[in-house]
C-alpha cells in the first residue's frame, strides 16, 4: 500500500503523493465503513444482531492511519476500528459472521460483536476493557526490533483510554524500549458521556507523549490525506529505528456510544451538526470531484456495489449455523483439560430460562 | 407498598440516603450527567450536583483509590465501576489499600465505603460484561462482600452497607436489574449483613444460590415439586463475606443434601468455600455428595450464554442426581 | 548428582534453556545487573545480554503486558514479578488479555508465556512480601497453575512450563528458597504438568499440600508417627491447574481421612477447591470432616508471622482431631 | 511552622526569611533522620529488628518540603520518609517500637519494618506497593477541597514510581480536580538497581506534571532551603485554589535500597563519593556555620543530646514486649467477625517451624 510517486500536487487542490488508485481505494473503504456501519446499527435495530458498536465519523482516522502500513506490519484496534479492518481487506461477509456470532466467525462466536481479530491480516483481537491492548501492542514492537523484522505497530486508542495506568504502562515502554510503534489517538471528544475535558486538563492529548520522551502531533482526524501523511512518517521513523509516535486525531463519533447508549442525554444537537459537516467520508468525496476525479454517477454505482456486497454478505451469514453448544468447551487452553472435558460430559445442554 | 425493580432499588437507596448523610460522594464513570448505563445513578446529579456525583476520568484505579483517601478523610464515597470486569485496574487498590488499611495502620485508619459494581451474565454481554468475579474479593480479607436477589434486600443491604463501618463489595446481578420486581418500602429501612434469607422452606435438599441464580434455584426447586415432589429448601445467601454458616449448617442438618449454584466458573468459584465449610462442619448429615452446579472453567461465552449460565435443567439434573443417594 | 536448592535450580533451569531456546526473553524489575532480589537470574545477564535480560520500568502491567506481546509475535518471555504481592498492577493484564487470548480470538492467537513469581511467607515480609494468592489464578479460567516444593521439580517443572504452549503462573515458594536442598541433575528433564507426587505414603490420613507448607506437612507426619503412630500419606500436588484430582481420590479412598493445608487465608483458599472435589467425588469414603489447616482470614501479620503459618503443632492438632472420628 | 519574617538575606550567604530558630529546627531533625538511620542500620546489621529502607542523603528533600506544612495538612510517605515524621514530631521511641514491631507500636506490629503511620501528626501509613498511596493522596486532597478545609496534601514518591498506573491515575485526577496536592518527586537516581535512564526516556521526571496539566518543577534536593521554598510556593498555591505542583528533587540515596540490597551490584564507588560530597546535612551544617549560626561545639553538643536520646529510647522499647499472638485476629474489620473469632478460639498457637 501507499505505493510511492514522484510528483506532487498532481491533482487539482490536493497536495499527496498518492496515485489515483490509491485515493479511489482509501475512498472506497471509507464508503464500505460507512455503509457496513449503517447497516450493522439497522441490523441491531431490528434484533437481527445483538450489539454493535458504530464508527461512522471516525473513518478517516482509521483508513488514513492502515493506509500507511504494509501488511505485515501489525495492527491493535479497538472495538470501534471497522474502518480499519475494511482496510486491511478482511471480507464484509466475515464482519458479519462476528457480528452474529455465528460458526463463521473467526472468533467462533465467542467474544460480543465488534470485538474482532483477524490474524490472516495482523489485526489482533480486540477486548473490552479500555487500554488493555496497549501494553501487549507495545510488546508485539519490542519483539519485532528484537528480530529486527522491520515490521511495525499501529496501536488505536480514544481519547478516554490516555487516563488508564495501561496507557501509562504501555507508552512508557515504548519509549524507554524505543519500540517501531505508532498510538493513533482518535479523540473523538467523548468517552461515552464524559467529554474530554473532564478526562484531563492537559492542553492536548498529544501533549502527553512527551512525558515518555517521544513525539505526540495533533492533527486534523477527520482529513483523510493529513491522517495518512502524518503516519506515514511516524511508520517510517519507526521502521527506520526511530522509535514510537502519537498521533493524535480529533474527530468525532457521529453516531451513539454503541448500540446501548443515548448520546441526546450528554451532547448537544449543535455540536453533531458541526461535525456533520465535517463528516470526512463526504469531505474525501468532494476532494475528488473538485480534483476531477470523481463524479454522481461513479458514486452511484460505487454505492450499489457495496450495497449489493453487502446484502449479500448479510443474506450468506444468516443462513449459517450457531456454533454448537459443546464448542463453548473448546480453545480455553491448546489441549482441553481433562476437567474440563469432565465438565463438558456431565454438562446438560439446556438453555436457561429467561426471567 | 410500591412495586420496583432492582435498579430502582438501588437508585432509591442512594438518593434516600445521600438526602441524610451529605458526606456521601458518588463516583465513576458516566455515573453524573448521564445517570449511569444501567441507570443507577439517574437523577443524581440534578439533585446532588457535579461536586456529589462525579463523572471521572476512565481509570478505575483513580475511582477506588481516590474513593480511599475520601473515606479516610471523613466522607462516605461510593463509587461505581461500570461492570465488573473492569474493576481489574483497581484490584491493586482493592487488594492493598481497601482491604488491609485499618489492620495495616493497627487500626488508626480505616475506609468506608461501598464499591458498587453490575455482575454476572445473562445480557449478551460477552466475556468483559458477564463476569461473576465475587470469589477473588471473598478471599481478600477486610472486606465484606454483598449481593442482592431481590429489590428488597437490595434497597435495605444497601442502606446497611452505606452505613457499615467497613469497606463493602456490593455486586448487583444486573441480569435481573429490571426483571424482577418486587414491593420495597420508601423511606429507611434496612437489611442486615451477615444473616442468610430462608427464600423457600422445603425439607428434602438444600440449595444454597445468591444474586440472578436464586431464581433459578427457586425456579428449579418449583420444578421439582411438581415433577418428582421434592421439596428444596432455597438459601439466599445475601452476603458471602461474612457467610452465615448457622443458616447452612442448619439447612444442611434438616436435608442432608446440598445443591450449590453459582454463575461464575467452578475451580475456586465461592461453591467451594461453602462445600468446605459444609464438608468441615456438618458432614456427618450428608446424604450424598455436594454438588454444584456454576459456570463453566471457560470465558464467558458469547453465543452460546445460555448453556453457559446454570439453567432451571442443569439445577433440576443435580436435584434429581441428589436424590438418588 | 549435585545437590543445590530451590532458587539455584530456577536459575539452572533458566539459564539452560535460555542457552536452547534463543526465543526465550527475561523481563522484570531488577533481574538483569542485579540478578534479581533473589539472585534467581544472576549471571543470566552478563551470559545473555540485555537483549534477552531486561531491566524494566517499574510498572507490572508493563511487563506483563508486553510480555504478552512478544508471546503472541513467537517470542518466549519469562517475566518476573519480583514478589507476587506486587502482580495486582498486572491483574488486568492477567484475567483480561493473559487468560482469554486463546479463547476470544477463536484460537487464533495465544500466549506461550510463565509468570514467576516468589510467593508466601516466612521471610518476616509482612503484608506485602509474604502473600500467597494462587487462589485467585486458579479461579481464571484459561492459566495453568504451577508450584513447586522442592529443587527437583523447581527445575523439572519450570522446563516444563517454558514449553508449555499455555500461559502459566510459576509460583516459587519463597521461604524454602535457601532451606531446601536436593539432588538435580544438570540438564535436561521435565516433571509433567498435572501430575502430583506422593511424597511419603500412608493409609491413615491424607494430607494435601503444596510449596513450602509440603515440608510443614511432612514434619507433622513424622510427628504424627512418632507421637500416635498414625501414618499420614502426604501428597505434593505440584500444579494446581490443571489440579490431579485422580491422585487425591485414589488417596482420599484409601485413607478417609482428609486434611488440607495451604498458607493462604482460609475462605476461598484453594483448599476449598481441593475439600469441594472430594465432597463431590469422594464423600461415600470420608471417616469425618474434611480439615483445613490455613493461614488465617486477615492480612499476613508481621511480628506474629511465625503463628500466623500453619505449623507443625497446627498440623499435628488436625491430624490428630481427625483420627479421633 | 514556617514562621514569617519580613527581611531577606539576613543571615551571610543566604536567602531565606526563615528565622534563626527555624534554620536550626529543620538542622536538627535533619541530624535526628541521619543518627537513627544510621542507628537503624546498625540495628538490623546486629539482628536487634528485622529490616529497615535508609535513608540518609534524602533528608533535605524530606524535610525541606515537610517544614512547609501546616500539621493539620497530611502527608502521604514512602518506607524511606523518615525525616517526614521526624519533623512532624513522631518521637524516636514510636519510630523504634515500630521498627521492632512490639506492642508499642502505633502499627501493632502488623507491618513489617519502615511502613510507618501516626495520625496523630497526618502522616498516613505506608504500603509496600510502589505508588498505591498516590490515588488516595489525591482522593484526601479531593475531599478537602469539597470540604474547604484550606488544608493541603502532600505525597511523596520515588522516581521508580512515577513508571506505575497508580502515578498516571492519581495524576491525572489531581490535574482534573485541581485537587490541593503537591507531589514530591525523590529523585534518588534509583529503583533499587534501575537507573532513571531506563526508568524513563522523559527529558526530566518534572516534564510529567504537563501531561496532566499542571506544572512540574526540577530542584536542587539535597538544598533543604531551596526544597523548602518550592514547596511553601507550591504547598500556598494549593492552599489558595490553583491545583497540584509536582516538585522533582534531585537526590540519592547514600545507602543500599533497604538491608536486603547490595548497591554495589549495579552502583560505581565514584557515583556513591560524587554525591557524598553533596551530602545535604553535612551542607546545612556549612551553611549555617558560614551563616555564623553554627559551630563545632553546637555541632558536638546536638549529636551527643541525640544519640542519648536514640539511646534511651532503644533501651526502653527493646523492654517492650511482643504483641501476643492472639491480637494478630484483631483489627481486620471493624468488629470481628464470627468466623474470625471461631478462628481464633479454635487456633493452636504454636509458632511455625523453622526449615
Ligand atoms: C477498563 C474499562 N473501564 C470502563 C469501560 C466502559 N467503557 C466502555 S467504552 C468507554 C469509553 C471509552 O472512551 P474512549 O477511550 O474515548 O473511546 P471511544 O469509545 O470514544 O472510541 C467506557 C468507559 C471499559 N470498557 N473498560
Ligand atoms: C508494585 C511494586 N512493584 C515492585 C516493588 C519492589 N520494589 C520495592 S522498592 C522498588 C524501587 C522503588 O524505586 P523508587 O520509586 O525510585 O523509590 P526509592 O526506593 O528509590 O526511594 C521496587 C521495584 C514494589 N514494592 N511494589
Ligand atoms: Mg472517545
Ligand atoms: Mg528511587
Amino acid at each position: 500500500m501507499g505505493e510511492q510517486l514522484t510528483s506532487q500536487k498532481r491533482f487539482k487542490g490536493l497536495e499527496t503523493d498518492l496515485s489515483e488508485a490509491d485515493l479511489k481505494k482509501i475512498y472506497r473503504a471509507m464508503l464500505v465503513t460507512r455503509l457496513f456501519d449503517t447497516k450493522s446499527m439497522n441490523l441491531q435495530r431490528q434484533g437481527r444482531i445483538g450489539f454493535y458498536v458504530p464508527c461512522s465519523g471516525q473513518e478517516a482516522a482509521q483508513i488514513g492511519s492502515a493506509f500507511a502500513l504494509r501488511p505485515d506490519d501489525w495492527t491493535f484496534p479497538t472495538y470501534r476500528d471497522v474502518g480499519v479492518a475494511v482496510l486491511r481487506g478482511v471480507e464484509i461477509s466475515k464482519l458479519f459472521a462476528h457480528l452474529m456470532g455465528n460458526s463463521d466467525d473467526e472468533m467462533l462466536g465467542k467474544q460480543m460483536p465488534s470485538h474482532w481479530g483477524y490474524k490472516e491480516v495482523n489485526f489482533v483481537s480486540v477486548a473490552s476493557p479500555i487500554a488493555t491492548h496497549l501494553p501487549v501492542a507495545t510488546g508485539v514492537a519490542m519483539a519485532m526490533k528484537l528480530e529486527k523484522t522491520g515490521t511495525v505497530v499501529v496501536a488505536y486508542h480514544g481519547d478516554g483510554a490516555t487516563s488508564e495506568g495501561e496507557f501509562h504502562a504501555a507508552y512508557n515502554f515504548a519509549g524507554v524500549y524505543k519500540a517501531p510503534i505508532v498510538f493513533i489517538c482518535e479523540n473523538n471528544g467523548w468517552a461515552i458521556s464524559v467529554p474530554v475535558a473532564r478526562q484531563t486538563v492537559s492542553e492536548t492529548l498529544a501533549a502527553k507523549a512527551e512525558a515518555y520522551g517521544f513525539e505526540g502531533v495533533r492533527i486534523d482526524g477527520n482529513d483523510v490525506l493529513t491522517v495518512y501523511e502524518a503516519t506515514k512518517k511516524a511508520v517510517e521513523k519507526a521502521r527506520s529505528g526511530g522509535g514510537p509516535t502519537m498521533i493524535e486525531c480529533l474527530t468525532y463519533r457521529m453516531g451513539p456510544h454503541s448500540t446501548s447508549d443515548d448520546p441526546s442525554r450528554y451532547r448537544t444537537r449543535e455540536e453533531f451538526e458541526l461535525w456533520q459537516r465535517r463528516d470526512p467520508v463526504e469531505r474525501l468525496r468532494r476532494t475528488l470531484v473538485e480534483a476531477g476525479l470523481w463524479d454522481d454517477s461513479a458514486e452511484v454505482k460505487l454505492r450499489s456495489e457495496i450495497e449489493g456486497e453487502i446484502t449479500r454478505a448479510i443474506e450468506k451469514e444468516e443462513k449459517v449455523a450457531m456454533p454448537s453448544p459443546r464448542t463453548m468447551f473448546e480453545g480455553v487452553y491448546s489441549t482441553e483439560l481433562k476437567s474440563l472435558s469432565e465438565q463438558r460430559e456431565n454438562s446438560v445442554l439446556d438453555k436457561v430460562s429467561k426471567e | 407498598m410500591p412495586t420496583i425493580n432492582i435498579v430502582q432499588a438501588v437508585n432509591q437507596a442512594l438518593r434516600e440516603e445521600m438526602r441524610r448523610d451529605d458526606r456521601i460522594v458518588v463516583l465513576g464513570e458516566d455515573v453524573g450527567k448521564d445517570g449511569g448505563v444501567f441507570r443507577a445513578t439517574e437523577g443524581l446529579y440534578d439533585e446532588f450536583g457535579e461536586d456529589r456525583v462525579m463523572d471521572t476520568p476512565l481509570a478505575e484505579a483513580g475511582i477506588i483509590g481516590t474513593a480511599i483517601g475520601m473515606a479516610i478523610y471523613g466522607l462516605n464515597p461510593i463509587p461505581e465501576i461500570q461492570f465488573l470486569d473492569f474493576i481489574y485496574p483497581a484490584f491493586d487498590q482493592i487488594v492493598t489499600n481497601l482491604a488491609k488499611l485499618r489492620y495495616r495502620s493497627g487500626g488508626q485508619y480505616s475506609c468506608h465505603l461501598v464499591v458498587r459494581a453490575p455482575y454476572g451474565g445473562g445480557i449478551k454481554g460477552g466475556h468483559y460484561h458477564s463476569q461473576s468475579s465475587e470469589a477473588y474479593f471473598t478471599h481478600t480479607a477486610g472486606l465484606k462482600v454483598v449481593i442482592p436477589a431481590t429489590p428488597y434486600d437490595t434497597k435495605g443491604l444497601l442502606l446497611s452497607s452505606i452505613r457499615d463501618p467497613d469497606p463493602i463489595i456490593f455486586l448487583e446481578p444486573k441480569r435481573i436489574y429490571r426483571a424482577v420486581k418486587g414491593e420495597v418500602p420508601d423511606g429507611e429501612f434496612t437489611v442486615p449483613i451477615g444473616k442468610a434469607r430462608v427464600a423457600r422452606e422445603g425439607s428434602d435438599v438444600s440449595i444454597f444460590a445468591y444474586g440472578a441464580m436464586l431464581h433459578v434455584a427457586m425456579q428449579a426447586a418449583e420444578a421439582a415439586k411438581a415433577k418428582n415432589g421434592v421439596e428444596c429448601e432455597v438459601i439466599d445467601l445475601r452476603t458471602l463475606v461474612p457467610l452465615d454458616t448457622d443458616a447452612i449448617i442448619a439447612s444442611v442438618q434438616k436435608t442432608g443434601r446440598v445443591v450449590i449454584v453459582h454463575e461464575a466458573p467452578k475451580t475456586s468459584g465461592f461453591g467451594a468455600e461453602i462445600s468446605a465449610q459444609i464438608a468441615e462442619r456438618a458432614i456427618e448429615y450428608l446424604k450424598g455428595p455436594i454438588l454444584r452446579v456454576t459456570g463453566y472453567d471457560t470465558p464467558f461465552p458469547y453465543t452460546l450464554e445460555e448453556y453457559y449460565l446454570p439453567s432451571v435443567p442443569r439445577v433440576q439434573a443435580a436435584i434429581e442426581k441428589i436424590m438418588q443417594y
